[in-house]
């Protein structure tokens, strides 16, 4: 254990810590923007500058090792004003839209600007002018509103490992893109939709397309922790509700999930509309003269039972055939099994394990 | 290049002019590769280290850090380590490195592998501008020679060291003169500075024990193992011992690169071998030191040229240049032409110097067309300070520093420029603008 | 590229530097001399040549000013503006190519003959102003003497 | 799974997702990884290009996971045995096999070692078609690793000899001693999200929950008393395939189907369509009116799990909770719910309060479930069976130190041709398979939005030769037919399939796969031929 004073508190940290993980360890929250537990560092944003006494120059806490003795002061002054002017620069560089940005209530630099007290950037001039890419069904890539962190390249290297982004250009006009500056769309780009890059935007540079315009990030009255029910994976996820609705996906981060850094894809992220779909089936429906019609519960229930019941008196419970469902939970297996075994006395149960 | 021969004593120059820098038998026959061999066959590796510690030799690409130090930071144990020497020579005014490797290239390959021995690298990589066709081409000659020789490769000097060494060019980047983006660059990467620690010396290319020396301070190293530390120390002053090689530009009668012992004033250099100012032009500025380093106003040019001197009235010797500029030139339009470099320069990683470079250049042009205020002043210190403690690599700390200086130095300049009206404006600021902004146009190339 | 010659000289390249370390910068650089600038399918065979992913080796081609993804022309003159030759006057000496060419910066002749752009330090700073026609050092000049110079090629 | 369970006595994937990047050697083979198991194939990626592992991919489709492969071997589909013979020899024959493992650990070896003798790898590569060189290099490369992993799915089940192929697969891993270790062994990646479970419940025709068998007279008693009922079954029941039969047999009447899709998921849909309309009574209850739904007598509407607690038992033995978000949508219910009232209406009171019950009846009962609650899941995460008791950790890897079964079985086996080989009049060999964006028979992921821009209809994947000889160009209209049936779609010309192969997606009800394949099933566990049936192909003029 290392022993050192951070904000005027002797504290304890582990050797090997970085000055971030040593103050978050003692309870003490250092903002970062490029930073990313799951990802390799980069020490690129500066946000997350703090003093060290004796060093001439502000350490990156995200990257700067603690030792022994050593003195930090993560909001001194000096470090108010840097990161201030850190947010001034990347605010005079972004497409300032909050009003109808879909990151807005979400977006790391809104919440930074707000609590740094930065109202207006005084280093307003050019901006970067790229085009919108909406170039696929799944998100929408804002280059205007990129803070430069990289984060999206480092997972797409290192999560997803399909390499689609990596930086181009140079100095101002640095940003991430594809290789070529292809669609991700194009045969040329190895981009499979996971949305991995997504969710670890903190602006509004990249965001999903689905249910775009449709609620605010705030209205999110609850995220339930589950498990996917796309594949074998068993990967956690968040569902998003409002009312009784679900709205979209978010990375359960819990780090106990079988998908390590709470790692999704296409399908995982983006294909949970069809639960509020209008063509769900809402009532239980009974077949006349090859029709359906709508019926309560009580009347399908009563049929159901007297049919399958008198099938099995007459032909014997082996006449019946159960068939259960890998997409439903274990209860529900365990207790179609039970109804075939328990109720008609037939082993005639099986699933579709094979198919 | 044109280069100016002084009465004194030369080391890195010591060949220059004096063999023909593609015939390594003439670097031979004037002593060289002996002081490879004593380091090979009559010293230790740590005592290598220690000559060079003794000799007060400090690094010449601008920082000053000690060399001896340095290698011996390079971690120990380690499968594999390297000797980079960096040749990427980009400050502007800068014309040093370019002359040892196109006049003396063998006195270059001679310190490599001496620092190679005393580091334990076999393996060196030299990382030369792309822009210097000549260097490149000279040095590829130069080290086919050597290995022809026995200077380089397999148990030299009959002894168990091996070393090899490549040329590596870059390919338009300033800022891969900055340690971890060069070695980015030798690694097949965009030249973006690293974070350190680490160091490259505990993990630099390839993640292997690096240490990164300029050129001219590598050339320095032969000399220091030939004569002794104590000779060499006995050259310059204290703390900067030896000699630097100075280049002299800009509105000068005479201008070109000399070697000189440290300890000379600017104004010294500039009377004796710059020959002075044109007749009826007066001393505006000097930008020592290259486009990173600070505005020297003409107060303070009988500063003596050490890192010592310099760093008392905060200004700093950086490569080496001397850029005088006369009263005839617009003070605005050449800072712009300074902020505008870094702006092209930065790599565009941190955000300090990718969104500040920028903006500094904006507001300066702004000031220059007529069109600045008070408070810009204010924002350009803010700003710059604020680069200076918070940027990732050397160069966006090192790029607010024309300004910084210039500020402090000439504040009357920028007050008169925000102050004066428009149809007043400058017409070299106008139009050095219009070029800059035809660049950025052209810049962004989008491929169909 | 509409032949397949070319892209056969890229791969030959390729293999030459096939294993080496870091080998991405230097088949660049050996790949731009043969064709005179990157294309696309240049950087795709190079990209599955070296088995570097293709937005790294994209990423890394637009980093450097060197490089050029777009075909420029026959000569490309590159125009110091660094601080001596600023002090020493490049902007008569650029003013006199873009005059003698008809070109801006960032644009090459009609003809396809010549390309400007400008570029930072050229390390002859005691014979400012310089310029660069493809790999030669051009110094001392002014602006007749870079029109007679232009002329030459 | 039934090999699995031969070899080693537990049929399930023997390590865990996270060992595969901890796997210095990965054997892919029969598994679209990328696109079937995305998050899987993100440990496999990681552990090749961040942990130095080596790769081998056996598989006749040029799938995204080759561009990571060090060895990619493109065998005839239907081979598999082959190409596993054929590096078992090599391995035997350069001695890298695992001695001490095989004498220690197994039984029945020189019967593997006289079948896989005459497998030379001049043998097997006229079988497979892959050059004897790279079933030698594989070789190698899987027996010489610190640790080797084998991931293997419906690619190596789909077909007449999967137990077969399984089994081969078994025997390649034990021996090069592969088995009991981290980063090793034989895994089955599970294609649907709980099908582990809906097994290990016992939602199959012979066995209990927990795999315990309805022959053994103890366990019958055992669940007569858990259940409180008299004269359960000793007698294994029907398969899903073998009951479609014996509904045209006259034998089987009435039908209950929660949450699948036969019409679009099973083999020779003309055939399934005439058994389900020949029912005297079809109940079938799902969340969408699917066209299995359409024929039913009885729609009942169920919940998404959206909508439900409970659990799911995903691919590597972990049970996993469900957590409900909303409300059940309109009037429909949790398929927990509606199955209890079905019961209770039946005379055979169900009246759980909530899912959880439910599990603590699954942990009473079924010895590997025993350990495993909600209180612990939300604890740890989820737990991999087996964990007989509270206070038991989990099993991240199956077989330390002794199989299930005791001893681990080898068996030799020898490669048989699938049940329908290309002929003159359908030349080609018909592969199906998932896409990266839809999932199983597309009543979901068909209705999400993005997904379905992306990917709207079915393509048929085409070598370019083979398009080029047929005179068909990427994006024209073709009709794809076999001796059951015919599918109209877009030819998609392509590398990715061999010149003799065409690959079609089986999520599309309106251009659907399984109106050609073959019901043809494997004689032990009665898995249909998915991979592999002959087909021709046609330009829609």
């Amino acid at each position: 254990m290392i022993n050192l004073t951070i904000d005027g508190k002797q504290v304890q940290a582990e050797s090997g810590m970085t000055i971030l993980q040593a103050a978050k360890a003692n309870g003490i929250e250092i903002p970062t923007f490029c930073y990313d537990p799951a990802l390799s560092k980069a020490g690129a944003c500066r946000i997350c500058v703090v003093e060290v006494e004796g060093a001439r120059l502000l350490a990156a806490a995200c990257v700067a090792p603690i030792y022994e003795g050593m003195v930090v002061h993560t909001n001194s002054e000096k470090v108010q004003k840097s990161r201030r002017i850190n947010l001034e620069l990347l605010w005079a560089n972004h497409n300032q839209d909050c009003l109808t940005c879909e990151k807005a209530g979400e977006c790391k630099l809104q919440e930074l600007c707000y609590k740094y007290g930065v109202t207006e950037s005084r280093f307003e001039g050019k901006k970067r002018n790229l085009p919108i890419f909406d170039d696929n069904p799944f998100y929408i890539r804002d280059y205007n509103k990129c803070i430069n962190c990289g984060k999206c390249i480092r997972a797409c290297q290192e999560i997803q490992i399909n390499e689609t982004y990596d930086f181009v250009d140079r100095g101002f006009n640095t940003h991430p893109d594809t290789a070529y500056r292809v669609d991700l769309m194009a045969k040329e780009s190895p981009c499979v939709f996971c949305g991995n890059c997504v969710a670890v935007c903190p602006t509004g540079a990249l965001t999903s397309k689905i249910n775009r315009g449709t609620f605010r990030t705030w209205e999110v009255e609850k995220k339930v922790k589950t498990t996917c029910t796309y594949c074998g994976c068993g990967c956690g996820l968040e569902l998003n509700v409002i009312g009784n609705k679900v709205v979209r996906v978010t990375p359960d981060l819990s780090g106990t999930t079988p998908n390590e850094h709470g790692a999704l894809c296409t399908k995982g992220r983006f294909g949970f509309d069809f639960i509020n779909r209008e063509d769900r089936l809402t009532n239980p429906l009974i077949k006349e003269n090859g029709k359906f019609r709508k019926a309560s519960w009580e009347e399908a229930l009563d049929l159901i039972a007297s049919k399958l019941k008198g099938i099995a008196d007459v032909n014997g419970g082996n006449s019946l055939m159960f068939l259960s469902s890998a997409r439903t939970t274990n209860e529900e297996n365990y207790l179609m099994q039970k109804l075939s075994r328990a109720v008609f006395k037939t082993n005639n149960v099986d699933h579709c394990a094979r198919l | 290049m044109n280069y100016i021969e002084t009465d004194g004593v030369k080391i890195v120059l010591r060949n220059f002019g004096k063999i023909d820098p593609l015939k390594v038998e003439e670097y031979v026959a004037r002593g060289g590769y002996e002081s490879l061999k004593k380091a090979l066959t009559a010293m230790t590796p740590e005592a290598v280290i220690e000559e060079v510690k003794a000799s007060g030799l400090r690094g010449r690409g601008g920082a000053g850090f000690p060399t001896g130090l340095k290698w011996s930071f390079t971690k120990k144990d380690a499968d594999q380590k390297y000797i980079v020497c960096n040749a990427d020579e980009g400050e502007p005014g800068t014309a040093k490195d370019r002359l040892i490797m196109t006049g003396d290239p063998h006195g270059l390959i001679e310190g490599m592998a001496i620092a190679g021995y005393a580091i334990g690298a076999t393996k060196g990589f030299i990382y030369c501008r792309g822009e210097y066709t000549t260097s490149i081409n000279t040095l590829n000659h130069a080290i086919n020679q050597a290995r022809e020789n026995g200077f380089l490769g397999e148990n030299l000097f009959g002894t168990d060291f091996t070393f090899n060494l490549e040329v590596r060019s870059g390919a338009g980047a300033y800022v891969c003169g900055e340690e971890t983006a060069l070695i980015e660059s030798i690694e097949g990467h965009r030249g973006m500075p690293r974070f350190k620690p680490p160091f490259p010396g505990g993990a630099g290319l390839w993640g292997k024990p690096t240490v990164v020396n300029n050129v001219e301070t590598l050339a320095n190293v032969p000399v220091i193992l030939d004569k002794g530390a104590d000779w060499y120390k006995s050259i310059g002053t204290e703390k900067s011992a030896g000699t630097k090689i100075f280049i002299l530009c800009g509105n000068l009668r005479n201008t070109g690169a000399l070697e000189l012992p440290f300890g000379m004033t600017v104004r010294e250099v500039m009377e004796t071998y710059g020959g002075g100012l044109l007749t009826g032009r007066d001393l505006q500025m000097v930008h020592l030191g290259g486009a990173a380093s600070g505005i020297m106003p003409p107060a303070l040019i009988d500063t003596p040229l050490t890192y010592e001197d310099l760093q008392a009235v905060g200004q700093g010797l950086g490569s080496g240049v001397i850029l005088a500029i006369d009263d005839q030139k617009d003070f605005m339009s050449y800072i712009c032409s300074n902020t505008h470099f870094f702006e092209h320069e930065s790599c565009g990683k941190c955000t300090p110097c990718r969104e500040g470079t920028a903006r500094i250049n904006e507001i300066l042009h702004r000031i220059a067309a007529g069109d600045g205020t008070l408070e810009d002043l204010d924002n350009l210190k803010d700003l710059g300070e604020m680069m200076q403690i918070s940027a990732l690599c050397g160069l966006g700390q090192a790029a607010p520093t024309p300004v910084l200086t210039s500020l402090e130095h000439f504040m009357d300049k920028y007050v008169e420029a925000v102050s004066g009206k428009k149809n007043e404006v400058n017409e070299e600021a106008v139009a050095t603008e219009a070029i800059h902004k035809s660049y950025y146009e052209a810049a962004p190339i989008k491929l169909d | 590229m509409g032949c397949c010659q070319p892209i056969d000289k890229v791969t030959a390249i390729v293999e030459q530097y096939k294993g080496e370390k870091g080998a991405l910068i230097p088949v660049l650089h050996a790949v731009q001399k043969e064709l005179g600038y990157l294309p696309k399918d240049a950087l795709e065979t190079i990209a599955a040549g070296l088995n570097i992913p293709a937005s790294e080796v994209y990423g890394t081609t637009t980093f450097y000013t060197l490089f050029s993804t777009k075909e420029k022309a026959e000569n490309i003159i590159r125009v110091c503006e660094s601080g001596p030759c600023h002090v020493s006057g490049y902007q008569k000496v650029l003013e006199a190519i873009k005059e003698e060419l008809n070109i801006e910066v960032g644009e090459a002749t009609e003809d396809k003959k010549f390309y400007l752009e400008m570029t930072a330090c050229l390390g002859v700073c005691a014979e400012a102003p310089a310029i660069m026609i493809n790999d030669k050092t051009y110094v001392n000049l002014t602006p007749e003497k870079v029109k007679a110079l232009l002329a030459s090629f | 799974m039934a090999g699995l369970a031969a070899s080693f006595g537990s049929g399930a994937m023997t390590n865990s997702i996270s060992e595969f990047s901890k796997a210095k050697c990965i054997f892919v083979i029969g598994s679209n990884t990328t696109e079937t198991h995305p998050i899987i194939s993100l440990q496999i990626k990681k552990a090749v290009k961040y942990n130095g592992a080596k790769l081998i991919v056996a598989d006749p489709r040029r799938i995204d996971l080759i561009d990571f492969a060090d060895v990619w071997m493109r065998h005839k589909s239907g081979t598999d045995v082959a190409l596993f013979n054929g590096m078992m020899h090599v391995i035997l024959k350069e001695g890298l096999a695992d001695e001490e493992f095989i004498k220690e650990r197994t039984e029945k070896f020189d019967e593997l070692k006289a079948v896989v003798d005459k497998y030379t790898p001049e043998y097997a590569s006229e079988i497979t078609g892959v050059p004897a060189e790279d079933i030698i290099e594989a070789a190698r490369i899987y027996a010489s690793a610190e640790n080797s992993s084998i991931a293997y799915a419906m690619g190596i089940t789909q077909h007449t000899c999967g137990v077969d192929n399984v089994r081969s697969s078994a025997n390649l891993a034990m021996v090069t001693g592969n088995m009991g270790k981290e980063g090793t062994g034989v895994n089955p990646l599970r294609g649907q999200n709980n099908v582990q479970g809906a097994c290990d419940m016992g939602a199959l025709n012979a066995v209990y929950t927990g795999y315990q068998k309805v022959t053994l007279p103890a366990v019958k008693e055992k669940f007569e008393k858990a259940w409180g009922v008299e004269g359960l079954s000793d007698k294994p029941g029907y398969t899903v395939t073998s009951s479609f039969a014996a509904v045209e047999e006259g034998k089987v009447k009435g039908m209950f189907i929660m949450g699948e899709n036969p019409m679009v998921s099973d083999p020779n849909t003309g055939h399934i369509e005439h058994c389900l309309k020949a029912l005297d009574f079809l109940v079938v209850q799902d969340i969408f009116l699917t066209p299995t739904a359409q024929l039913a007598d009885v729609v009942l509407p169920a919940a998404t799990f959206a909508e439900k607690e409970g659990t799911f038992t995903n691919t590597e033995r972990r049970v996993l909770k469900v957590r409900q978000a909303i409300n059940p949508i309109g009037n429909s219910k949790p398929d927990w719910k509606i199955l209890c009232e079905i019961a209770t209406c039946c005379g055979y009171p169900m009246d759980y309060a909530n899912a959880e019950e439910i599990f603590e009846e699954i942990a009473s009962v079924t010895p590997s479930y025993g350990g495993i609650s909600y209180d612990r899941i939300e604890e740890t995460g989820g737990l991999a069976w087996p964990c007989p008791t509270k206070d038991h950790p989990g099993t991240k890897f199956l077989h330390k130190g002794k199989f299930a079964r005791g001893l681990g079985e080898f068996k030799g086996i020898e490669w048989k041709a699938p049940a329908e080989n290309p002929d003159d009049a359908y030349p080609l060999i018909l592969s199906t398979g998932r896409s990266l964006f839809h999932y199983h028979t597309g009543s979901m992921t068909r209705r999400a939005k993005a997904l379905d821009e992306y990917l709207p209809k079915n393509r048929v994947e085409i070598n370019p030769a083979k398009a080029a000889e047929l005179g068909i160009a990427n994006g024209e209209q073709v009709k794809i037919s076999t001796r059951r049936g015919e599918v109209v779609t877009e030819a998609y010309v392509t590398e990715r399939v061999p010149e003799h192969t065409i690959f079609l997606l089986f999520h599309f009800e309106e251009a659907a796969a399984n109106r050609l394949t073959n019901n043809a099933l494997d004689p032990v566990c009665g898995i249909p031929e998915y991979k592999a049936c002959a087909a021709k192909i046609e330009k829609i003029s």
